[in-house]
């Protein structure tokens, strides 16, 4: 990370082709690391090899002296690399690796004082010109056709009419419950998608989840209110909500106004789902998707406005703050599970069950990686991680 | 028809991404890098459905007298005169800096951001009667969520430090091992959940946009 | 509204008790001052009068908080000791802003004119090749000062050519300013370097000061208070007016107090309302 | 005016009141207006029609963009309703796949690289990295669904509660006092900017 800021902010500092080679003189008296010595003129001139594979310094110095020339890499550690008599004053640099950073110094031979000549340059990635597959990303491609392939298969043998089975979620539960109580109490249920787009997949999880409780307001007539922070949100949670009504055979239940909108900031949305659950006091409230610092805000009013609360995210940071103020809460990989929970639809079931089986080899794989790190086998870990 | 249509884009727009992911010869990134920028547009686009939706909403409740009507009011007019200057006189048009010279700016400094900051701040009040309420040694699990909680709120201020020395370095303890393996944990399980929600979307097994 | 007997908002009136009595009088609960903090302050108390440092703002009004109060403690420190400021800002969203707000609230307090005693060069875009120019020559990046006056006329910039002309660079940073303070300044041309952070940055810096890349690190508001509290140890006379972190850390220990007392009510109150309802006869309560 | 509508703000933690009410429309009212300001001279015109304009050869797809932006309103016309899931089913589509490679290539591979940690360094060392261990896998298989936690799960799972617990409760203590900073900030801005002056202004200054 500060490597390509680095380089971002040397190519904003000029053209491509100073972007390359950088060098500065300086004079200091006072250095915490080297004495500095000012006595003597020395410049260092950097520059990269067309195939981003050796560096080529030259430098000038005011007086005839012996010189030692320092390198430093990304940890700004510097190790001497060479030393010259006066009759020297260029060296190639051929051991450096492209996307590391090097510094360079010069220090006077004699007295070992900082001659105040550095450079520095990030060795870019050489261009490769036809290069197809992204050959770094080779474990990423086994784990993805590993993983479809679990779930594609589990996925067809429940087409085939195999029994599954899930464990029981106590949020997913409750649902049912939760819209039988705003129906017995003739109160609303409000439903929040959080406050992230549908390029969010909480979002979209939700999106599956709000199909389901629209189904049961749908077939109770009880009311549902979805008010939205995202406009994108809000297109899909109409189509959602309307769907869902048409398939319950409701759709005269169904209006726009239902799935509303109510700004696009963070806060301002917060005051006004606060207002809302505190005025017109929804007997449930879902509050199911993407979160952040709302989410206890909403949770509190919402609380305090003695409401059923069924929440759910993946947000890491908002979770302790859900299990705390709401009565049922869905942890993370729960809520991706919730539309298989819920619909009982054997095809999403067989996903969850090979979802499953993915997790248990990868239980397996990191007890043998623990192993294999412990004997000193680090090859196997570093699979894991390729640049 | 019409549906097996949408379901088609979805999976061949979601394939392409997943091949995209791998593959660097052109066109393919070239294709990748023009979708993200014309999706961009798209949400751009959704923005007036919000409004429109907005407009709706408080109209009617204007229109039928609903309870707390007038709040309706208030909320139209402040979008359509703030919307007006945002076109006419904001300086978002053109350094892009708010700055203290228009009423645009005056409005987002001294209403919109106050009122912003303060909605934000409420979370001290709420985080304190949150744990009020909710800290119970009802069984195991909730005494060990709260004696996690006051340790950790011990280490992190000077005055704790003094009730109770070692709550510092207990605290960054907790924090450094198990705190960060069970969020390490519920990581993964989410980010297998979501992958695999992800795969049903692009098979077409869920449709969350019908 | 009620938990547990007690309506909510006595919680609430009493957080707010608690953070606004510190806020309008500062209680000065014991601030423990550490070694990286100590560093900052004693390498200005080594300084000798007309010493130059830098000070550089690269921090927007979000972090203000936490980082205006190390800006106005170092300010106060190196004008009441004589030792002349050349200040910059660096931060693209609001560097700028932050640094005339610190300059106008502490330049009245002290006989020091502007040019001579310090100096503001105002915001420059550019981070890393703003860091790397400055080494050679500061007027190539910053011709002429915030007030429009060419650097060879003001009598300060006259003494100042670039880094090895000061004594110290301060950066109060946000995000990864910090680390360029450490990585280039320090690394390459070795100047002493200290880092005012955010209390969330904080800890990705501690590796720059074990390496000896900065001399000290203030970590968020609490290591401006502790340089608050070296400060009146030091200067009782400026003691007064330099409590804002030191009562932000007031009502830091207050309301987390009060929660943590919140708490432990709670379960009494919980434990008591139990015991009488299983010697009612009732069954456990579970919800 | 900041001032008043601090303390509006606050006001709704005694109980909602139309003070709150109003401040709560404006705030909706203009953050929303902002937003058409921001998203029309942000986005639609330098990402769309300027660059159009500019270079209509080139930039043709995002004309694309336009469509399927346009398309989303085809929902007001029933007969054409259905463009708009269509454009729904390619922006979702695309971040869909977005996300499936994110996580499975940012998120499982290099958690599942760091929890892969050597268990023969010094011992306080190897203790707290089998602790490390024990917590992510005890919690991933909490998460397993398609087998009831009886039998063998029913511990593993009961210790990866615990480590849930230890977590929230942790994460719940350390966020507060940036909580509490907020409230810092607002409250100094209230009695420094706000009190104090108006008292200085009653009883003169000092």
């Amino acid at each position: 990370m500060i490597r390509l800021l680095l380089a971002v902010s040397i190519i904003l500092a000029g053209s491509p082709a100073e972007a390359q080679t950088d060098t500065n003189h300086f004079n200091t008296d006072s250095t915490d690391v080297l004495l500095a010595d000012s006595t003597i003129t020395a410049t260092l001139v950097l520059q990269l090899s067309e195939d981003s594979t050796r560096i080529l310094l030259d430098w000038t110095l005011g007086d005839s002296i012996n010189v030692i020339l320092e390198r430093a890499g990304n940890d700004s550690v510097f190790a001497t690399i060479g030393s010259f008599d006066p009759t020297i004053n260029s060296f190639t640099d051929s051991g450096v690796s492209p996307g590391d950073w090097y510094m360079y110094r010069l220090l006077n031979g004699d007295s070992m004082k900082d001659l105040g000549a550095g450079a520095s340059v990030e060795v870019p990635f050489p261009i490769e010109e036809s290069r197809f597959f992204r050959t770094e990303r080779t474990n990423a491609l086994l784990l993805f056709l590993f993983y479809a392939a679990t779930i594609v298969g589990y996925i067809s043998i429940a087409k085939r009419g195999a029994q599954l089975f899930i464990r029981k979620i106590a949020g997913l539960d409750a649902v049912d419950e939760a819209v039988g109580r705003a129906t017995e109490m003739g109160r609303k249920v409000l439903y929040i998608p959080g406050i992230m787009s549908v390029d969010n997949i909480q979002t979209v999880a939700s999106m599956s989840i709000l199909g389901y409780v629209a189904g049961k307001t749908a077939s109770y007539g009880t009311n549902l209110e979805v008010p939205n922070k995202d406009p994108l949100v809000l297109a899909t949670a109409r189509e959602v909500v309307k769907e869902a009504y048409l398939k319950a055979g409701r759709p005269d239940y169904y209006n726009d106004d239902m799935v509303n909108y109510v700004s696009y900031d963070q806060f301002a949305f917060t005051a006004a789902i606060q207002g809302l659950m505190t005025r017109e006091k929804p007997a449930t409230n879902f509050l199911i998707g993407s979160f952040y610092a709302e989410s206890l805000i909403m949770a509190e009013a919402g609380n305090a406005s003695g409401a059923i609360q069924v929440a759910g995210t993946a947000e890491l940071a908002q979770l302790p703050f859900f299990v705390v103020a709401c009565d049922y809460t869905l942890i993370g990989e729960e809520l991706y599970a919730a539309s298989a929970y819920l619909s009982r639809e054997p095809l999403i079931l067989g996903s969850i069950k090979g979802q499953d089986l993915a997790k248990a080899v990868l239980v397996g794989l990191i007890i043998l990686g623990v192993i294999l790190s412990t004997s000193g086998q680090q090859w196997f870990a570093d699979f894991f991680i390729q640049r | 028809m019409r549906r097996q249509i949408a379901v088609l884009l979805c999976f061949l727009t979601g394939f392409f991404v997943v091949v995209a992911f791998f593959i660097e010869q052109d066109p393919i990134p070239d294709i990748n890098e023009k979708l993200d920028e014309l999706l961009v547009i798209v949400f751009a686009f959704a923005l007036v459905l919000g409004v429109v939706s907005f407009l709706q909403h408080h109209s009617k409740k204007i229109r039928r007298r609903d309870k707390g009507w007038t709040s309706s009011v208030i909320s139209i007019s402040s979008l359509v005169i703030m919307a007006l200057l945002g076109i006419f006189e904001s300086s978002i048009r053109g350094t892009g800096i708010i700055g203290d010279r228009t009423t645009f700016d005056w409005l987002f400094n001294w209403v919109f951001t106050p009122l912003q900051a303060t909605m934000f701040s409420l979370l001290a009040f709420m985080i304190a009667s949150a744990a009020f309420r909710a800290f119970r040694i009802k069984n195991i699990e909730a005494a060990v969520l709260m004696v996690a909680a006051i340790i950790v709120m011990l280490g992190r201020v000077s005055i704790g430090q003094v009730i109770f020395p070692q709550s510092l370095a207990i605290s960054e303890w907790i924090m450094n091992n198990p705190n960060l393996a069970a969020q390490r944990g519920i990581l993964i399980g989410a980010a297998l959940g979501a992958a695999s929600m992800a795969i049903r979307v692009i098979l077409g097994i869920e449709r969350p946009y019908m | 509204m009620k938990i547990g007997g007690i309506d909510k908002r006595w919680v609430y009136l009493l957080v707010a008790i608690g953070a606004l009595i510190p806020i309008i009088k500062p209680l000065g609960l014991p601030v423990l001052s550490t070694p990286a903090v100590e560093a900052l302050f004693e390498k200005i108390e080594s300084l000798e009068p007309g010493d130059v440092i830098m000070l550089s703002f690269d921090y927007g009004p979000s972090s203000a908080p936490e980082l205006d109060p190390m800006a106005e403690s170092i300010l106060r420190h190196c004008f009441q000791r004589d030792i002349s400021v050349v200040v910059v800002a660096l931060f693209p969203l609001g560097g700028d802003n932050q640094a005339k707000i610190a300059l106008n609230k502490i330049v009245p307090e002290f006989p020091v004119v502007e040019g001579e005693d310090y100096v503001y060069l105002g915001y420059k875009d550019g981070g890393l090749a703003v860091l790397r120019r400055m080494a050679e020559d500061i007027s190539i990046v910053f011709p002429q000062d915030n007030r429009g006056i060419p650097l060879e006329d003001i009598p300060l910039m006259q003494r100042v050519q670039n880094y090895s002309d000061t004594e110290l660079s301060v950066s109060l940073a946000t995000g990864i300013m910090g680390e360029w303070w450490a990585i280039l300044v320090n690394a390459q041309f070795g100047q002493p370097v200290a880092v005012g952070a955010t209390a969330v940055s904080a800890p990705k810096y501690y590796a720059y000061l074990k390496a000896g890349q900065m001399l000290s690190l203030l970590g968020g508001l609490k290591g401006a208070a502790e340089y608050e509290t070296l400060i009146g140890e030091h200067y009782p006379e400026l003691k007064e007016r330099s409590q804002i972190a030191t009562r932000g850390m007031d009502v830091q220990s207050i309301v987390h107090l009060i929660i943590i007392g919140f708490i432990i009510l709670g379960n009494i109150v919980y434990l008591i309302s139990r015991s009488e309802r299983t010697r009612a006869g009732g069954r456990l309560a579970s919800k | 005016m900041a001032a008043f509508l601090t303390l509006a703000i606050y006001s709704f933690l005694y109980k909602d009141n139309p003070v709150y009410r109003f401040a709560e429309s404006i705030f909706v009212g203009i953050s929303l207006g902002y937003e058409i300001g921001l998203v029309f001279y942000r986005t639609i015109w330098p990402n769309l029609v300027e660059r159009l304009i500019a270079n209509p050869g080139p930039n043709w797809y995002l004309a694309i963009g336009g469509i399927l932006g346009l398309m989303l309103y085809c929902r007001y016309i029933p007969k054409i309703s259905f463009l708009g899931k269509w454009a729904l089913a390619v922006y979702i589509g695309y971040f869909v796949g977005v996300e499936l490679m994110q996580r499975l290539h940012g998120d499982v591979l290099p958690q599942i690289k760091d929890t892969m940690l050597p268990l023969n360094g010094p011992f306080w060392g190897s203790l707290q990295n089998l602790l490390i261990v024990v917590g992510v896998l005890s919690v991933l298989i909490y998460f397993y669904f398609s087998k009831p936690h009886t039998g063998i799960l029913k511990p593993i799972s009961k210790v990866g509660v615990y480590f849930i617990m230890i977590c929230f409760g942790a994460s719940f203590g350390y966020t507060v006092m940036a909580r509490i900073s907020l409230l810092i900030g607002r409250l100094t801005f209230l009695v420094d900017g706000w009190v104090r002056p108006m008292i200085a202004l009653i009883f003169g200054s000092s």
